[in-house]
């Protein structure tokens, strides 16, 4: 049961990501789906694997995106 | 000596990570980069034909079945890996030199790049892993985007990121492709997979497995730069500088061949893989030459042709008898040479005019002869006339698609060696023998002679292979007769 | 008399084509080589359908030969969709993708 | 096939559709990119889920295990392996892009494709 949460946590954050009018919001939207998709590895059997996504796709692609977008422009438009 | 198979991949990526790392010292920078740089044509010539198992892990016998498997990343050393990563290495030397006396101050980063594309692609040549070899891609298309971007052109940034956008959409479509390959056969060794397929363990028309072959494909276009990928490659090669350019469609050329080897080691025994290859390289020879006509920018105009030869290859791939591989290969070969000296020659007009746009040229041939008659001798040779090695190639490949059944192929491959003879001459003349525009100044510029140096080597291997094509041919011919 | 009219307008369109910039005898040309090369290089290819059916070969060849001597000057309208946007770079690579897989998984056996 | 698996697969073929109709349909520069990254996601999660084992366990062999039970019990480690470097990629790859973004950014001053990323000669027009 607890997969398909996770399943639908991942492409949920993902739709709402693209749709956000702030990219601020999408880029922590984006280290939503990373990190649910961390768990996910988890439980498929792949500990090493959840690790390395879980500080990639969590915390660093986020904070890459976040970087990106302070020093651009915060609003989509 | 088999031990130097893995040097040829560890030297060039050694040499980059300690060249960015101790760039501050301009002078040891040069000099070392030097030395890697005539090392990089000379392993592979010294080094024996083998195979090399990293980790020392040999193939093991099942002894239930009877079947090798190889647990191993295998690098396997052919006579066609010698003469493609001589002819990498070879340009890599070249390149290297042209841009060490260019530049008083060298840019660490830029060599990392160079000698990183060269490791990548002397890698995905090598190796018998697919993934293996997708490693390695992604790493090559990282070094294309940076080539690209440390460019001085205009535009070139926005070039780089077009090219890593459609990258990123292309590389990942190939690792789902790997992946279903993966899923089918439990093993990424290219030799156990082919083995797989042709003894009956996988359905070789299950949708999986056809799926995998267009996911795989699609990949592949887009390291080949075939339709629809043209204009992207060809934009990429008109933004790098001339000398980076040169090295890029040598990479493009050997990571095609690369791809293209092992998908056919793979899927050769379904009829609809050599119809999607002949019908994707038709498609960029047509497209290529019928875009490089109109070009203005002749730089562009290389890169629509560089694109439009690369259907030469893919053609006799597709045709899929051992003549006609035997000839694709060989283009292939030809095409890294001649496609770089053209190139390193145009590059040399750019920087004695500072011109790109061929309607403000005129009159050359009378400041700089030299590069002139080598730049007319190359595009002969790309058009395939004879006695120079494009002709040999073109050649080969109109009779084997005649002993095809395929007539229409080669007139075809005329019309678009005729087309891009065409294309040659009408560049040619309004740059070096129309008269000179008045507002155009030639005074006073010369042609940096290592360009000039550079281009004679490389039209000293056009002409000698266009005279012995048994040379490298029948080597060809055996490796080609090893994977049918 | 119209297609010839039609053939007369094609070196207009060329110099739209060229716009920004002085146009050549030699830019011409190379285009209207383009035009030529394209057309003949289209119908050959068609003939290639003959392994498959010789009637569609037929079919196929004569229909594209009307349709493209019709529309000429085709390189204008070629080269706007050939161009180097992101957009219809994109484009295209998605929607061969599309046509690669479907082919594929449909029709992957049949030939 | 496990619920789980099927569940997963359907979860990996998502993320490259989103990351597709993204990749084409976005027009803002940093919203494509994060879309097509979920490409590279879903792949990944592919390439695991083919390692997966309903009812198995970790592939590492811990002491005191039999190891004939391990080898019919345990997870098909190799894709793990393959994607862990195939993550590294996909955030590097991520990195270079946005470091361009932000270079053009400061050329064209917004992040609209049609305008970042057009044709050529169309953007010597703009410039100009």
């Amino acid at each position: 049961m607890l997969e398909i949460v996770l399943c639908i946590i991942v492409i949920l954050s993902a739709i709402l990501a693209l749709i956000q009018k702030d990219l601020l919001k999408a880029a922590i939207l984006t280290g939503f789906s990373g990190g649910a998709l961390a768990v996910l590895f988890q439980i498929l059997l792949a500990p090493d694997v959840a690790l390395t996504q879980a500080i990639v796709g969590a915390a660093i692609v986020p904070v890459f995106i976040a970087l990106a977008v302070k020093k651009t422009q915060r609003s989509d438009g | 000596m088999n031990e130097l198979i893995p040097l040829m991949v560890i030297v060039p990526l050694m040499a980059a990570l300690l060249i960015s790392a101790f760039s501050k010292f301009n002078k040891v920078t040069k000099i070392f980069a030097f030395v890697v740089a005539i090392c990089l044509p000379l392993i592979p010539l010294l080094s024996n034909y083998g195979l090399h198992y990293f980790g020392g892990y040999q193939p093991m016998l099942d002894n239930v079945t009877g079947v090798m498997y190889h647990p191993a990343i295998t690098y396997s050393f052919t006579f066609l890996q010698q003469i493609i990563i001589g002819a990498v290495g070879l340009l890599t030397f070249l390149v290297v030199f042209i841009y060490l006396t260019k530049y008083k101050k060298v840019s660490g980063p830029y060599l990392f790049l160079l000698f990183l594309g060269t490791a990548a692609v002397t890698a995905m040549i090598l190796t018998d892993d697919i993934f293996h070899m997708f490693v390695f891609f992604e790493i090559l298309a990282l070094a294309q985007v940076g080539i690209v971007a440390a460019s001085s052109i205009d535009y070139s940034y926005e070039m780089a990121l077009k090219y890593m956008i459609l990258g990123s959409i292309g590389s990942p479509i190939m690792l789902l492709g790997i992946g279903f390959l993966l899923a089918l056969t439990g093993s990424v060794n290219v030799t156990d997979i082919a083995l797989a397929v042709h003894t009956g363990l996988i359905d070789a028309t299950s949708p999986v497995f056809l799926l995998s072959l267009a996911l795989i494909f699609f990949g592949w276009l887009y390291a080949s730069g075939l339709p629809p990928f043209h204009t992207i490659k060809s934009g990429i090669y008109s933004k790098a500088e001339p000398h980076g350019a040169a090295l890029l469609q040598s990479f493009t050329v050997v990571s095609m061949i690369s791809i293209v080897l092992i998908m056919f080691r793979i899927y050769s025994s379904l009829p609809i893989f050599e119809v999607l290859v002949v019908f994707f390289s038709i498609l960029a020879m047509i497209l290529g030459v019928s875009l490089a006509l109109t070009q203005t920018d002749f730089r562009r105009m290389i890169g629509f042709l560089a694109v439009g030869e690369l259907g030469f290859i893919g053609l006799g791939i597709g045709l899929g008898t051992n003549f006609a591989i035997t000839a694709g290969l060989f283009q292939a070969l030809n095409e890294i040479i001649i496609t770089a000296l053209l190139f390193i020659g145009f590059g040399a007009v750019v920087h004695a005019t500072n011109e790109v746009d061929t309607r403000k040229l005129g009159g050359i041939l009378a400041y700089h002869p030299k590069v002139a008659i080598m730049l007319l001798i190359g595009g002969l040779a790309m058009a395939g006339v004879p006695p120079l090695s494009g002709f040999q190639s073109k050649l080969m490949l109109v009779q084997a698609s005649l002993s095809c059944g395929f007539p229409e192929i080669s007139i075809l491959a005329i019309m678009v060696s005729i087309a891009t003879f065409v294309v040659f001459v009408k560049t040619y003349y309004t740059m070096f023998l129309k008269p000179k525009p008045n507002d155009l100044d030639l005074e006073g510029k010369e042609v940096p002679r290592t360009m000039v140096f550079a281009m004679g080597v490389l039209l000293i291997i056009i002409i000698l292979l266009g005279i012995f094509p048994d040379v490298v041919t029948s080597g060809i011919s055996n490796f080609v007769g090893g994977i049918l | 008399m119209k297609l010839y009219d039609q053939i007369f307008d094609v070196v207009k369109q060329f110099k739209k084509l060229f716009s920004p910039g002085p146009v050549t005898n030699a830019d011409v040309s190379g285009s209207i080589t383009a035009e030529i090369f394209l057309i003949v290089s289209l119908v050959i290819s068609a003939i290639l359908l003959r392994h498959v059916s010789v009637l569609l070969a037929g079919l196929v060849t004569l229909i594209l030969t009307v349709l493209l001597i019709s529309n000429i000057p085709l390189i204008p309208k070629f080269k706007i969709e050939q161009e180097d946007s992101l957009e219809k770079m994109i484009f295209y690579a998605v929607l061969v993708l599309a046509l690669i897989v479907t082919f594929m998984y449909w029709g992957g056996n049949l030939v | 096939m496990a619920q789980v698996q099927l569940a997963i697969l359907l979860t990996s073929a998502a993320l490259v559709i989103i990351g597709l109709y993204s990749a084409i349909f976005i027009d803002n520069i940093i919203k494509k990119i994060i879309g097509i990254s979920f490409i590279e996601e879903g792949a990944n999660l592919f390439i695991v889920a083919i390692g997966y084992k309903a009812g198995g366990v970790v592939p590492i062999l811990m002491p005191g295990m039999d190891t004939s039970w391990f080898a019919a019990n345990a997870a098909y480690p190799l894709p793990f392996g393959l994607v862990l470097t195939s993550i590294v990629i996909g955030a590097s790859t991520l990195a270079v892009m946005l470091a361009l973004v932000m270079v053009l950014y400061r050329r064209y001053g917004t992040l609209s494709t049609k305008v970042m990323l057009a044709d050529t000669s169309k953007q010597e027009e703009y410039n100009e």
